[in-house]
């Protein structure tokens, strides 16, 4: 059976794309025209998004927060009284070649004193002392390998065993901290993206779902005129297109946004606390990522309900 | 062009639409379809255009089998049939052009093209001044004849309507069966169910006459109703 | 009951769909309205039910000016027409039951009332046995009747029809003319918009004769088309 | 003009009411046959709305922690050397009953050394001190009424005057660094609040617009057949009513459900930090507040989108 006219191949295929570039200008028009709900998808979807991506961000800091801090963990050897400045910078030296050891560092008993001056509430007590009753120090300082809890304290036990050292101190007790900090932290963050990227899917296959259904009859008529369902789904993988990419691009804002306000009231604390406190923005590699993941999120949850939705439409 | 060999319907739940009906319709014959309302005029035009799957026997559409056709080949099967729909079925959002060029828009036609044919369809049916209202803004003839422009536009090889004058008064409704007749002689299957039947007793085509779901009578209709 | 005076319509962007159009029908009476294909009936029956305004001139019914109605007052003058619609609006989703109760539900009707009334109306257009069924799995006489058994339902005092039996055979469209008789009977004002001069000029009736918008006749019919 | 049949006005008043039941449990109904969409409207304004009531929650827990904290602000009173532990004592008893003070607690030199020896890193290095070089310790509590910095600083130089204190410290800057952080939060979440709520009426009102447009035949229906515009509003209305309800439930358990897990983070954290913390909990009154603003912010929006999107639907 063959039709009195037909349509050259050619010509088929160059209104193929002509199509698709219609129907893409056309859904990102139909977003135009009906700007209250589709800025809402938009709105949500590009705060659901910007979450993780703000997590990311906030992971990010806190992890060099916490390296920074942990690269600083350090045991500090009390060495016995009668130890001298000579015998003690001897020993520094050989210290410093040992496993585990990154930097050795010898304080002199004077420049504790001083140190111990400065601390809250000391200073006039400790300047009524005649005599100096601190020990010198060496600080060790640990390699960025042995900075776990366990390693810490091997090493601290190997070094506490020294003829020389009167005491060693490792503070232990702040790496389990920052340790756990830094799990439940991860773990809560991890929780929140699977949370909100189900919500971003969910959002986005029920705005699709509704708009399909609002265009209930329109679907039913292309089909009895033999649109396939692949030149029906076409225009609403387009909407969800473009939810996802305005989506991801709100979510970068908001997420920069939120960097900036964050970095503003760090600032603000910084002036009480008397320190600098600078944040990492997002790379260009992160952004990438967040709009590779919001269009494909989008795409996959457009995908799924389209299809669903669709083929649930059946002319009567 | 049509043949139903044994069809039956039973739509779920009801009594059966069809009883082991059988009929051919040879390429380029006008035929009509005719009986009480409830007869399953409507319910045999949905088994050719795929709408509806017959749940006993088989029916033809050019020596192919479309009873049990699988879904991803119906679009292909609905583009070469212009079918007429009892209510219209126009998209209320979408001008009177856009409405009757979505057939060729399916079909990849070219703008130009596009163009051309929906201007000429439109004038066949007298609307030529209304391609740019919306449905809604048109009587209900109008509508009908919208509907009309539509199925034709395409050219298609095998033409089916339901009722397709309903709301036309006499003077429109020969003009439109004339308009068949035209698209008859050049070669189009034409199948058109209507209660009418002034319009078809004028006329010298066969006509299948149903009588609560079976074929009472195929032929020349001479008042045996 | 129903009187235009000198009442004209023009749509937006389009020619003048009713020009000066005056005319009276009584409490009680039965009357036909007909015309070419876009001359205007439904537009003369969208004034009536204030599903659009006039754009110059003035239309009674029951001695109250609509024709500047407020929006807050328009549902209790729709409550009280009974109409038929040219494309049945009927509710989809809803069985056909529910579809006829509407007007009983909206009217603050009780239950056994309601139940009562519906398979009363249903029983009047011969669907007593598809009350449980979806208006999609009807053919569209059947649907049509649905429609009519909805505007009778409420026992209106103004009974308005757009081409009820354009989807109906004679036989079908005969009885329903006797039904709305039935109604004329007991006081019901009727008013039918229809092209099916065969069913016009068989009763005695007043007709209106629409041409291109104006009043081309007013009486009884005898072949002046 | 009047009708063949009338409804008398007892039926119609008995009738009223049966619909308006019949209503609210149909558009009960009507979210159970589309659990997925509803589900998903509930689901985001409960989160939405779960926010402020745990911003709230937080905000009474730091409020809790920082007066804890500035309740416990005291100012240390060194005294000279030659201060006996009898004078100081009498002095405490003067100090007692002056403006400001709350509180007043002698601390005896050695046990100052005792405190000091329990600080990281000195216990060995003091407890080879012949004498015990510290002086005696007078710490004042401030009233709560005094806990501002200025009045603190105030009473402080006051104090500093006295002929037996050799210094004395007031840890004003914790004062400081709490009062900014704690405006800072109030501010950031009265931000967030205000933002959520408009979160939750657009949700709210996009998602009756959406239910109304894609009943918008049967909207047109209903209005040619007289139903006036208040019949056709109570369903959405109703549907507005179900899931502020059901959203404000929501936000309640997953406002609870974060607070047990703060609860249980606090707790390991406490282990590692040694200290047992709790916290304080949702009130009937807080519930119920949070149960009326779902209730009134979802009603405000359906009516507002209702009576607006209904209004533009018209028969033609
Ligand atoms: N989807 C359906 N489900 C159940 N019953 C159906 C369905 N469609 C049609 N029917 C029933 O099948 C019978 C035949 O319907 P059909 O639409 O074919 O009649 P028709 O001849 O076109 O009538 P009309 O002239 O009134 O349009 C009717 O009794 C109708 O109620
Ligand atoms: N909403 C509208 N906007 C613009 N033009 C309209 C509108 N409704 C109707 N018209 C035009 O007004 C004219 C009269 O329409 P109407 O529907 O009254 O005709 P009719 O007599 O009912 O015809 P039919 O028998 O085909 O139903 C037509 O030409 C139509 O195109
Ligand atoms: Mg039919
Ligand atoms: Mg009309």
């Amino acid at each position: 059976m063959a039709s009195v006219h037909r349509v050259s191949f050619t010509q088929r295929f160059k209104m193929y794309w002509v199509r698709h570039l219609q129907q893409a200008l056309a859904s990102l028009g139909e977003l135009w025209r009906t700007p209250l709900s589709s800025m809402l998808s938009i709105a949500v979807i590009g705060v659901c998004l910007s979450m993780p991506a703000a997590l990311q961000l906030a992971y990010k800091n806190v992890q060099r927060l916490t390296d920074s801090i942990q690269s600083n963990s350090q045991i500090s050897l009390y060495l016995q009284q009668s130890v001298t400045e000579k015998e003690a910078k001897a020993w520094q030296l050989e210290l410093s070649s040992e496993g585990g050891v990154a930097d050795t560092q010898f304080v002199h008993r004077d420049q504790g004193l001083d140190q111990l001056q400065q601390r809250a509430g000391f200073g006039s007590v400790l300047s009524l002392l005649e005599d100096n009753p601190l020990p010198h120090v060496i600080v060790v300082q640990l390699a960025s390998s042995w900075q776990s809890a366990d390693k810490a304290e091997q090493l601290l036990s190997q070094l506490a065993q020294a003829p020389w050292v009167e005491q060693a101190k490792l503070d232990l007790e702040w790496l389990e901290r920052l340790d756990a900090l830094r799990a439940m932290f991860s773990q809560s963050a991890l929780f929140l993206i699977v949370l909100l990227v189900a919500a971003v899917v969910l959002i986005i296959s029920n705005t699709l779902r509704l708009n399909i259904l609002s265009r209930r009859d329109e679907i039913e008529v292309m089909k009895l005129l033999g649109a396939s369902s692949r030149f029906i789904q076409r225009p609403f993988l387009y909407t969800g297109f473009w939810i996802g990419l305005t989506g991801g691009l709100l979510a970068w804002v908001l997420c920069n946004l939120m960097l900036f306000w964050c970095e503003y009231a760090l600032s603000q604390l910084g002036l009480a606390f008397g320190q600098q406190l600078t944040l990492l923005g997002q790379s260009a590699q992160e952004f990438l990522l967040l709009m590779i993941s919001a269009l494909g999120v989008s795409l996959l949850a457009s995908w799924w309900s389209v299809r669903r939705n669709i083929r649930l439409i059946e002319p009567k | 062009m049509i043949r139903f060999e044994q069809v039956s319907k039973v739509y779920p739940g009801s009594h059966r639409a069809l009883q082991k009906v059988s009929f051919n319709l040879e390429q380029g014959q006008m035929a009509f379809l005719t009986g009480h309302s409830g007869a399953g005029k409507s319910t045999l035009l949905k088994l050719i255009t795929a709408i509806e799957r017959p749940s006993d026997g088989q029916v033809f559409i050019g020596n192919r089998d479309i009873s049990r056709i699988k879904a991803s080949q119906v679009p292909y099967l609905r583009r070469q049939i212009g079918v007429i729909f009892q209510d219209y079925k126009l998209l209320n959002d979408k001008t009177v052009f856009d409405n009757v060029a979505l057939p060729l828009i399916i079909d990849g036609y070219g703008l130009s093209d596009i163009t051309k044919r929906v201007h000429a369809a439109l004038d066949k049916v007298g609307l030529h001044d209304k391609a740019r209202f919306l449905p809604l803004e048109l009587s209900g003839g109008e509508q009908q004849r919208v509907g009309i422009a539509r199925a034709v536009v395409n050219k298609p090889a095998l033409l089916i309507a339901d009722e397709p004058t309903g709301n036309l008064d006499q003077e429109l409704s020969l003009e439109i069966m004339r308009l068949f007749e035209q698209f008859n002689q050049v070669g189009v299957t034409v199948l058109i169910a209507s209660h009418d039947l002034n319009l078809i007793q004028e006329r010298g085509y066969p006509c299948l006459v149903l009588k609560q779901g079976q074929l009472a009578h195929n032929g020349l209709l001479r008042e045996q109703l």
